[in-house]
């Protein structure tokens, strides 16, 4: 079909003299869901910044929507329409939950009335509707997860980036979660996860691509890569019988 | 000629200014606090070895000895009454509580010792002698130096091989970490504050010699010491030795070469090159943030 | 605490438009610089005024003054001008100290019609507005460089550097020294304006070194005074002669210092060896109250406080006062005093200024002839 | 907000009735205008300080700028006054975009400290160059405009009110458009803020110039008002020190902490400045004109009001973070 929504080429990410990220290539295309594994210290997390302007890349291009975002500065890359999530949360906490969603929203309009619209809508998806007033530092974490997600669509993005958003959660909370997600990629955006929950990924992603070390160690369907040997040697084998 | 005068002078005036900023460096590193107290905490270093002379006749370079236990009781009592309050707060309130620390102190001091200012003049004040080609090296200067370099080598034995100092740099280096092995961070805290006043003080006590003591004098040590700090990398005590000697040789320069009145011009445009070109300063490792 | 605040807050309010108790005898006010970063002289104006309102009391001259802190700050001194005249309705003020605070001060005293007598600030502008009711005591800066030069140039020196803070009083008595210096035809071969306040003036020191300039014209506060001629002893820097325009160089600490503050030459608005009547007195009495040497600030302090309060006392109203001090004339401390219009001025004393050198650790007066005893001598050696 | 609207109306129409109470009583003017002055310096400075949580430390920056624009032009031309205080915007919004070139890629005490670091650049700048009247100062005489009376108090009384009123009009607006959002996103979490679209450099900067711009206002008015300016009155690190702690005292962030703030400093400063707190006690009779504590107080009050002025720093600092206001505020967070 046409060209893919994100297509990350040969990235890599120096700190002193240590590859974070090291040749790592991989696109997503539009209303995909994929999913970023590998274990603590992979290079995942470097990886997001790096393709979301917090870090500049060492080498390799990010292209994204059809032009070259590499080395553009975050609040751009948010308006073109790909926004991400923080695997420590960071809700504006002096603000209560609806105005956290009211910022979020002004990315893609000037009014106030729209903003609060938008934010609205975003928080009854979420389930947050009740707590719109509540200042946000006070939310507990299952909340505050919740929060930076509703936030995070009230910009309207055609992608999503989420790093570690069911980090903390319990059972439940996942599962509802997960469901939510799903529904997003339902109305047309897509989607890349960070998440250790194995059983998660698998589930719901339609590809997982594994990190190791930095390097991209295998990409595929999630049967391929739960059956990869190398994978399972370097990751799985702990982490999905453990999950 | 005027070179190496210019250059031996801004060298030895250079040291103090070190000595200043060593101190402020400290407390920046371990505490991450901006001090604005730190030029009335020399003016306090300065008045003790101004009293300790002309009352007790204590030669200003032996009243140190004196001096830097008070400063450190001082400093590590404030630490604990007030400033570990603020530890974690954002920085703009650390800043006023520090400014307001300094008012007090000042005016205090004001109330105190009325702001007649005080000469401490030894019997070697006004004495130098030449080195070859006409420069002349003020004695008082010299060892002022010298006890900055005998002060700077301590601190950097104490900083490196003792459990505290080395807990000291633990804090400095990532105080969350250094809490989860076990260190008493906040008596860290308390330690480097006290440190940070000795210090702050025993530069206070070396320029008194060479300078005028009044209630304020201090504050024209107190943005030459930051700028030095971030030359030299917040919290690198080394840095701040360096930046020191090199704030001091940039000033007695644009004083001999460009003009008296814009030499603090200088020093600011370079402060905030350094703050753009390289935030890490010379031998920071925290830079940034 | 909330309760706290507001009651603070209520009371704060409440006492800032209370109205001045009393019908007390005559009022007048004193302006000056108590806190602040030039709270040092301000200190020395205030023993002064403290003393005349004292002497006074002691012949039975009953006057109250109100003083008034500006910290230095001509909105504050604005501030205390108008609580002097509006709240407490004194007749008269003296101040403020300095030319910042008294230039602002000076221009709304035709306004409110309430004489001011301006006891030792320097700029000349001050009484050169034509204020009806601005009165000034001591000479103006291009005095100070005037009566240096006059005294030195039967010696015929050919060159001069300038050393001078960057301050108001610093570089108004400078332009007017190198106006000066130019008519006498020296030559100028140094020009270093300083940030007061530094720790290192040596390489300013040996530039001016470089230079051998015949004369050297520093002008500098106490302690930078003190610093400077040390750092030149250190250097080398051996003109024939050190020119030292008021403040730091004519204090008694500086005079201490013999092995660097010898020969130095200054001018000042006064001095205690001078032949002014009571002069004497007043040093010795002022040595025995506040334990130092008077400056020339607390002996103007002093008069203009006397001649305020005397005329006050006498006129009971502004506008007679203003007349009084017109027309008047006194003859104390300060020598003879009387307010005149000349030369641009308005109101301006024409106070003849004092040239003094160090000569074994004493101020000795040697010009103008007239008021001294002792001789000038140059070139200077060490 | 309808609410606060109805607020700053209230307090409009209340400030502008107070001159015909007051009858001709200059010195309680002088001390509402500086009020006034200080409320709305503060209240700018909250826009950036407060609402973009950006602590400049440099705000004399801006107020000396407008100072002196409208000083020079006045005395070396024949411009109409509100022309100066254009020039005055001007200067001092390109002085903003300047600081902001350079402090806004720093954050925290690296900001603060470079923040300091330009406004003493400016200061002794203006202190060195001919133009500026150097150490000397400028001296502004014989100013006029239309057929006021610029010797009494009113006009300027009208002006600092007019600037405050403006000042927390704007305030408010910022504080409620996208705009408003924004800054707080970028007060409570840069990364955050970022992440949602905001440009960071774009919006610090626009606060900062709306900020400068109204501060510079203040500066020519004051420059007018006192007739006479020079670097330690218009541009020192203390009056850029002196506006944050109007605001912390206050109320940091808040829309009439910088206004409460200002009350109270100003006047408590100018009954310590004026040794009317003594007053006050020898006239309620606690103690007498002859007691050794009133003599005290005489002798060392005025002396003292710097220290003072400390003490409360340092309490509130420990004590009240959130300022006066935040007593009164229901506790919103943890």
């Amino acid at each position: 079909m046409t060209a893919p929504l994100l297509e990350i080429t040969s990235l890599s990410k120096y700190f002193g003299g240590n590859a974070a990220v090291s040749d790592v290539s991989f696109s997503v295309e539009k209303q995909r869901i994929v999913g970023l594994i590998g274990p603590n210290g992979s290079g995942k997390t470097t990886l997001f910044n790096c393709i979301t302007g917090y870090y500049p890349a060492a080498s390799g291009r990010v292209r994204f929507c059809g032009c070259d975002i590499t080395g553009m500065k975050p609040d751009r890359v948010c308006r073109l329409g790909m926004v991400r999530t923080w695997q420590r949360v960071k809700p504006l906490a002096g603000l209560n939950v609806l105005e956290n969603v009211m910022t979020g929203a002004f990315c893609r309009t000037r009014s106030a009335s729209e903003a609060r619209k938008i934010a609205l809508h975003r928080l009854e998806m979420l389930g947050l509707d009740n707590v719109a007033q509540k200042t946000a530092g006070d939310l507990p974490i299952g909340l505050k997860k919740k929060l930076e997600l509703a936030r995070a669509l009230a910009t309207g993005p055609k992608l999503l980036l989420l790093d570690e958003v069911c980090g903390g959660l319990n059972f439940t909370e996942t599962q509802e979660l997960l469901e939510i997600i799903r529904g997003i990629r339902e109305k047309g955006t897509a989607v890349v996860f960070i998440e250790h929950d194995m059983k998660a990924v698998t589930g719901l992603c339609d590809r997982i691509v594994v990190l190791k070390s930095g390097e991209k160690l295998a990409e595929g369907l999630p049967s391929e890569i739960t059956s990869n040997p190398a994978v399972i040697a370097a990751y799985l084998g702990t982490g999905y019988s453990h999950a | 000629m005027l070179f190496f005068q210019s250059l031996i002078s801004g060298i030895l005036t250079g040291g103090i200014y070190a000595l200043a900023a060593m101190g402020m460096s400290l407390v920046f590193g371990v505490m991450n606090i901006s001090n604005f107290a730190h030029g009335d905490l020399m003016m306090l270093g300065m008045y003790m070895a101004y009293y300790l002379f002309t009352l007790l006749n204590i030669d200003p370079f032996l009243s140190l000895v004196l001096i830097m236990p008070a400063a450190f009781v001082f400093g590590y009592a404030i630490e604990k009454t007030m400033i570990n309050r603020v530890i974690g707060h954002p920085s703009e309130n650390q800043i006023l509580l520090t400014v307001g620390l300094g008012l007090i102190m000042g005016n205090t001091a004001l109330l105190a010792f009325t702001s007649d200012p005080k000469i401490l003049t030894t019997s070697y004040s006004s004495s130098s002698f030449n080195l070859p080609g006409d420069i002349s090296v003020s004695i008082p200067m010299l060892l002022s130096f010298l006890v900055t370099c005998l002060l700077t080598a301590v601190l950097y034995l104490f900083l490196s091989t003792t459990r505290t100092g080395m807990a000291l740099r633990a804090t400095s280096q990532n105080r969350e970490a250094a809490q989860l092995m076990g260190i008493d961070v906040s008596r860290m805290s308390a330690i480097a504050f006290g440190i940070g006043t000795l210090l702050a003080a025993s530069a206070g006590a070396l320029i008194a010699q060479t300078y005028y003591i009044d209630p304020f004098a201090g504050h024209t040590f107190l943005l030459k010491s930051f700028t030095i700090c971030v030359l030299g990398g917040l919290g690198s005590v080394i840095g701040a030795g360096v930046g020191g000697i090199v704030i001091g040789v940039v000033e007695a320069m644009s004083a001999a070469y460009l003009s008296s009145e814009w030499k603090d011009v200088v020093v600011f445009v370079l402060f905030l090159a350094i703050l753009l070109l390289r935030p890490r300063g010379l031998f920071g490792r925290k830079g940034e943030q | 605490m909330k309760h706290l605040f507001l009651a603070l807050t209520a009371a704060l309010t409440i006492f800032t438009t209370l109205p001045a108790q009393g019908a007390a005898p005559v009022k007048i006010g004193f302006i000056n610089s108590i806190t602040g970063k030039e709270a040092q002289i301000g200190e020395n104006l205030t023993n002064g005024a403290t003393m005349a309102i004292d002497d006074l009391k002691a012949r039975n001259i009953d006057v109250e003054m109100i003083r008034e802190d500006d910290g230095g700050d001509p909105k504050n001194a604005l501030a205390a001008y108008e609580k002097l005249v509006t709240r407490d309705r004194v007749i008269g003020v003296v101040g403020p100290y300095t030319s910042a605070c008294a230039n602002v001060v000076a221009s709304r005293a035709d306004q409110y019609q309430v004489p001011l007598l301006v006891p030792a600030a320097a700029k000349e502008e001050i009484t050169m507005k034509g204020y009806r009711n601005v009165f000034r005591l001591n000479a103006p800066a291009d005095v100070y460089s005037n009566v240096l030069l006059k005294s030195i140039a039967p010696f015929r020196p050919g060159t001069i550097a300038y050393i001078y803070a960057a301050n108001d009083f610093g570089v108004s008595t400078v332009k007017t020294a190198q106006v000066n210096a130019s008519t006498m035809g020296l030559k100028e071969v140094a020009n270093e304006k300083y940030q007061q306040g530094q720790p290192d003036y040596r390489a300013t020191l040996a530039k001016v070194k470089a230079a051998q300039p015949d004369l050297v014209f520093l002008v500098s506060y106490d302690a930078d005074a003190i610093l400077l001629m040390r750092q030149a002893k250190e250097i080398g820097l051996t003109p024939k002669a050190f020119l030292g325009a008021g403040a730091g160089y004519t204090t008694a600490q500086f005079a201490q210092l013999q092995d660097i503050s010898s020969m130095v030459i200054s001018a000042t608005q006064w001095t205690d060896d001078v032949n002014w009547p009571g002069a004497a007195d007043f040093g010795v009495r002022y040595r025995a109250r506040f334990g130092k040497d008077p400056s020339y600030h607390a002996a103007c302090a002093y008069e203009a406080v006397r001649i305020m309060a005397l005329s006050a006392l006498k006129a009971r109203d502004s506008k007679v006062l203003r007349s009084a001090l017109t027309a008047g004339s006194w003859n104390g401390i300060m020598g003879p005093v009387r307010f005149a219009s000349y030369g641009g001025y308005t109101n301006q004393n024409n106070h003849p200024m004092l040239v003094q050198q160090l000569q074994a650790g004493r101020y000795e007066t040697v010009y103008p002839a007239q008021f001294s005893k002792k001789k000038l001598i140059y070139p200077y050696r060490r | 907000m309808t609410k606060q609207w109805t607020g700053i109306a209230t307090f409009a129409a209340l400030a502008a009735s107070v001159p015909f109470f007051l009858g001709d009583n200059p010195y309680i003017a002088d001390i509402l205008i500086t009020m006034l002055m200080m409320a709305a310096l503060a209240s700018a400075w909250n826009i950036v300080g407060g609402y973009a949580g950006q602590f400049s430390f440099g705000h004399a920056a801006y107020f000396g700028a407008g100072a002196y624009t409208t000083s020079i032009l006045l005395t070396a031309s024949s411009i109409a006054l509100p022309l100066c205080i254009g020039a005055g915007i001007l200067a001092a919004s390109l002085i903003a975009l300047l600081t902001g070139a350079i402090v806004f890629r720093l954050r925290g005490h690296y900001f603060a400290l470079a923040s300091i670091a330009v406004a003493e650049i400016v200061r002794l700048t203006a202190h060195n160059l001919e133009i500026t009247g150097g150490a000397q100062g400028l001296l502004i005489t014989d100013i006029t405009f239309g057929n006021l009376d610029l010797n009494s108090k009113e006009p300027f009384y009208f002006a600092m009110l007019f600037l405050l009123v403006t000042t927390l009009a704007i305030s408010l607006l910022v504080r409620h458009s996208r705009a408003g959002y924004f800054l707080l996103a970028i007060r409570e979490d840069q990364d955050a803020a970022a992440s949602l679209g905001i440009n960071l450099y774009l919006w610090k900067n626009m606060a900062l110039v709306i900020s400068a711009a109204l501060a510079s206002v203040a500066g020519s008015i004051y420059a007018v008002y006192i007739r006479f300016i020079d670097t330690s009155a218009v541009l020192s690190l203390r009056l850029s020190i002196e506006i944050i702690l109007t605001t912390i005292i206050g109320g940091v962030g808040t829309l009439w902490g910088p206004v409460l703030g200002a009350a109270l400093l100003v006047s408590l400063a100018e009954a310590l400045r004026s040794n009317l707190a003594g007053e006050l006690l020898v006239n309620s009779g606690i103690i007498t004109e002859a007691s050794p504590i009133e003599s005290f107080l005489k002798n060392n009050l005025a002396h003292a009001h710097v220290l003072v002025y400390g003490i409360i720093t340092v309490l509130c600092i420990l004590n009240l973070p959130k300022g006066i206001l935040g007593l009164f505020r229901r506790k919103q967070r943890t």
